[in-house]
């Protein structure tokens, strides 16, 4: 069983992190795990994508020609990757920032309103938790408790406040990608 | 010892310390970064020594300097610094010292960009600086395969008293998999390490009736004395080819129609594509060099079964290994290639296509 | 009785020795060396102070001074 | 009878290539003879240059490396810093340091690097027949320039010490000339003191020798000592431009 990720976005939204703790957690359960990012100026205010791909098997290709799961936090990301999904596949995307959407009927899409949400939560660094918490929904990919044990250990000391927000995000987003399950 | 989820430059680091390695010099080049900052951060903390020096060029004379002395030196760079570094890696065989040279390639020639590319495999392989002499060069295609040849990297410097390259790539320096280190060299293996070399290198001289001259040097004038160096050198050439050559294979069988042949990370992209094509019933196999110097041409001449018709190389270059697969092929099928070029990484899926052109 | 001693191996002949003695008693044999230099030598071994100037001059660190 | 003076222990028994007259014989006895008195002969090594001071590595009785073209300050950093207990120096020309290996002097001082540093000042490439130098005198012919070094067109010689000194980091920084027995007993008092000092683990210490080159010159050697006085102390002054262990900053 392989699972094949592409988190996609404008730099600094946190793309790269989503597909971080997915491959942690999903490596500390136990499976094989690859993280790859786009790297170099486009960092840098352009956008920012990383592929992730978490496996049963040993994984061969790191880089993701067809994803199982694309994670679109701006219209680009939609542009540049919504046609490679497999058919079947998951889009989940942020309509804050996508207003054109996407077009194809043949994969599952999750549209949801994260800049409002991530506002309600009360603070926008959260979104990329959301996000994650809709892949976790949506896939089973990764356990709640490995995601929430790591980011206990790594936020617990340096702001607990923030961590507060960010479990409260992924727990929404879960929410909403057990609803597409 | 638990895995832990790294990016490729900072296991080679984590695994260079761990191997005994406490000297690192080196100058900051994209998309090898993270190596030198991981090195600035740790050396310290195991009281090594680490130098930002003021060019690559110095950074590898500092290394000659160190690996004269005996002690395991590494530095780090990305294909323009390796240029630049040609010149010191050119003295240091001729001088026959130990080191560890890390070059995370990207796209070339002149200042290229900073993508994944393989573009340096005949630098590496054929020379790269002047006069007759060879690195040894190891070519990663995992996180956890670059972190397990750190020590193999100074184990085979060590043992044959020559410069080893690891020959990596950006998609390996960027990439995050999980790695497991073996334990780090206690203080008794360090203290043994050493010693090895200090009947040859620069070193206190503990018998202070006994004059002690020991030359680190590349230079003689007289052609004859040089060409029986270099003769030498190539005796041991000789030796580490025997001994040294290693390879994986990937679902190599009497069946295989098609022997695909790559390195490094571009392997894994052939693999999936053989994984794809294998579903359609079709059979392919691959033949991965883990290192490129020196070569496995036995492994691949011994590869190619009856059925096979073609071997197809590809590489993240314009075809620089296929002069060597060419070699090992000795004209018995033909051998075509496919790559990328300039950073540009192929993708499974083109792969996949490639090959499905050959049945 | 000081004294000054060329070692014929070593002296090129450049004659810095001959300026630098304040005795004026170094002269360039006329016999050559190996290497096919007149080499230097004092001729009036008597005269000599010790005062090492010869040896301080001379590039082929070939002089011995005894004293 | 007692020896006085003889060829130091710290020199092997292999008699120089340099020509007649050349100075490079008199700083490496003055080398020799500090080490020698400091009882350093055991725990020192030098790093020997490109250029005229090439087979350096020859003559020391020591460990001893060979470096590329300008990098000898890069390679007495390595060995420096894999051998702490250890103490190191290079002994380069003017081409060398001055030239080529431009960057790896200034960085090593500036690093401060616990290395003494031997450099032979004599305007010219000996080693390669001639050459213009980076200290090449204003008008001086050479063989890459025929009609006297432009100053318009290639700019003036490089005041390798005044450079230098203008680094936080150095320890010490003299330059002495080779030019009269009196210049080299004062020239071995400044060698003496970078070697206590390399000794002493103090920091960097620098000696600039201004000194001939008879053959390229194309002067007798006494001849050469005095064109040198003439020509090179004016532009090349001699004196200290640092002294941290007294005060001179």
């Amino acid at each position: 069983m392989t699972t094949e990720m592409i988190c996609a976005g404008f730099g600094g939204q946190g793309v790269l992190t989503i597909g971080k703790f997915i491959a942690q957690a999903a490596m500390q359960e136990g499976k094989n795990v690859s993280w790859l990012p786009s790297y170099g100026p486009e960092m840098r205010g352009g956008t920012a994508n990383v592929s992730t791909v978490v496996s049963t098997e040993p994984i061969a290709s790191p880089i993701v020609s067809f994803p199982d799961v694309l994670v679109a936090l701006n219209q680009p990301s939609i542009d540049k990757f919504a046609h490679s999904i497999r058919p079947g596949g998951v889009l989940i995307y942020n309509t804050n920032m996508c207003p054109r959407g996407c077009q194809r009927e043949d994969i599952i899409q999750i549209a949801v309103p994260m800049n409002e949400i991530a506002s309600e939560i009360g603070s926008m660094i959260v979104l990329n938790m959301l996000a994650t918490g809709i892949i976790i929904g949506k896939t089973n990919i990764i356990k709640y408790e490995t995601l929430e044990g790591n980011l206990t250990s790594f936020l617990k000391e340096k702001n607990p406040d923030l961590l507060a927000k960010n479990l409260a995000a992924i727990q929404r987003g879960i929410e909403i990608g057990k609803q597409y399950a | 010892m638990s895995k832990i989820l790294m990016k490729g430059n900072e296991a080679i680091a984590e695994a260079a310390i761990r191997s005994g390695c406490r000297l690192y010099f080196a100058y900051p080049i994209t998309p090898q970064s993270e190596l030198i900052e991981y090195m600035a951060k740790m050396m310290p903390k195991v009281n090594g020594t680490f130098i930002q020096a003021e060019s690559e060029v110095a950074a590898i004379n500092m290394v000659y300097g160190a690996a004269g002395s005996g002690k395991r030196v590494m530095t780090s760079s990305s294909s323009p610094g390796i240029s630049l570094k040609m010149e010191g890696i050119s003295y240091i065989a001729g001088a026959e010292l130990p080191c560890v040279i890390v070059n995370v390639q990207r796209g070339g020639p002149g200042l290229g960009d900073i993508q994944p590319a393989q573009g340096d495999y005949f630098q590496a392989t054929k020379g790269g600086g002047h006069g007759d002499y060879r690195l040894i060069v190891l070519a990663p295609s995992s996180v956890q395969e670059f972190a397990d040849m750190a020590s193999e990297a100074f184990d085979l410097a060590d043992k044959y008293r020559n410069p080893v390259m690891i020959l990596a790539d950006g998609m390996l320096g960027q990439m995050m998999e999980p790695v497991e280190f073996k334990p780090a060299k206690t203080d008794a293996e360090l203290q043994e390490l050493a010693n090895q070399h200090l009947s040859w290198c620069i070193c206190p001289n503990a018998d202070g009736d006994k004059k002690h001259h020991h030359e680190i040097n590349s230079l003689e004038l007289d052609p004859q004395v040089l060409e029986k160096h270099v003769l030498d050198l190539y005796k041991k050439y000789a030796e580490i080819e025997k001994n040294e050559a290693r390879y994986e294979t990937y679902n190599v069988s009497d069946d295989n129609e098609v022997l695909c042949v790559a390195w490094g990370t571009a392997s894994r992209v052939v693999k999936s594509a053989i994984n794809e094509v294998m579903k359609e019933g079709k059979s392919v196999g691959l033949i991965r060099p883990i290192r490129v110097w020196p070569y496995p041409y036995d492994a691949i001449k011994q590869a190619i079964g009856k059925n096979v018709k073609k071997v197809y190389v590809f590489e993240l270059n314009s075809g620089q290994m296929v002069e060597d697969v060419k070699i090992a092929v000795e004209g018995k099928v033909p051998v075509d290639f496919w790559g990328k070029l300039g950073g540009v990484v192929f993708t499974p899926a083109e792969i996949k296509e490639k090959l499905e052109t050959c049945f | 009785m000081p004294k000054m001693t060329v070692d014929p191996d070593y002296c090129k002949g450049c004659g810095l020795c001959i300026n630098a003695c304040p005795r004026k008693i170094i002269r360039l044999s006329e016999n050559i060396n190996a290497k096919g230099y007149n080499y230097a030598e004092c001729f009036e071994q008597e005269k000599c102070t010790a005062c090492k100037l010869c040896y301080i001059t001379c590039p082929d660190v070939a002089i011995t001074i005894e004293k | 009878m007692e020896i006085i003076a003889k060829r130091p222990e710290a020199l092997t028994k292999e008699p120089f290539h340099y020509c007649p007259g050349c100075m490079h014989g008199v700083a490496h006895r003055l080398i020799a003879e500090a080490i020698d008195e400091n009882g350093l002969i055991n725990e020192i090594a030098g790093v020997a240059p490109v250029g005229c001071g090439v087979f350096a590595y020859k003559y020391f009785n020591f460990d001893m490396a060979e470096a590329a073209h300008g990098r000898a300050p890069a390679v007495a950093t390595g060995i420096k810093r894999a051998r702490p207990d250890m103490h190191v120096f290079t002994y380069q020309g003017d081409g060398d340091l001055a030239a080529i290996g431009t960057a790896e002097i200034v960085h090593a001082a500036n690093r401060g690097e616990k290395i003494s540093v031997f450099f032979i000042n004599n305007a010219i490439y000996g080693m390669t027949g001639g050459q213009m130098a980076p200290t090449t005198l204003p008008n001086m012919k050479t063989t890459t320039s025929p009609y006297g070094r432009n100053v318009e067109d290639i700019g003036y010689p490089i005041r390798v010490c005044e450079l230098l000194s203008t680094l936080v980091a150095p320890y010490y920084i003299e330059r002495v000339s080779l030019l009269t027995s009196a210049d080299i007993i004062k020239a071995k008092k400044a060698v003496e003191k970078a070697i206590r000092y390399n000794k002493e683990n103090r920091g960097f210490t620098f000696v600039e020798f201004i000194s001939t080159c008879p053959t390229n010159w194309g002067y007798e050697p006494e001849k050469a000592r005095q064109w040198a006085k003439e020509n090179m102390l004016p532009f090349f002054k001699p004196g200290v431009f640092r002294d941290k262990g007294e005060g001179v900053e």
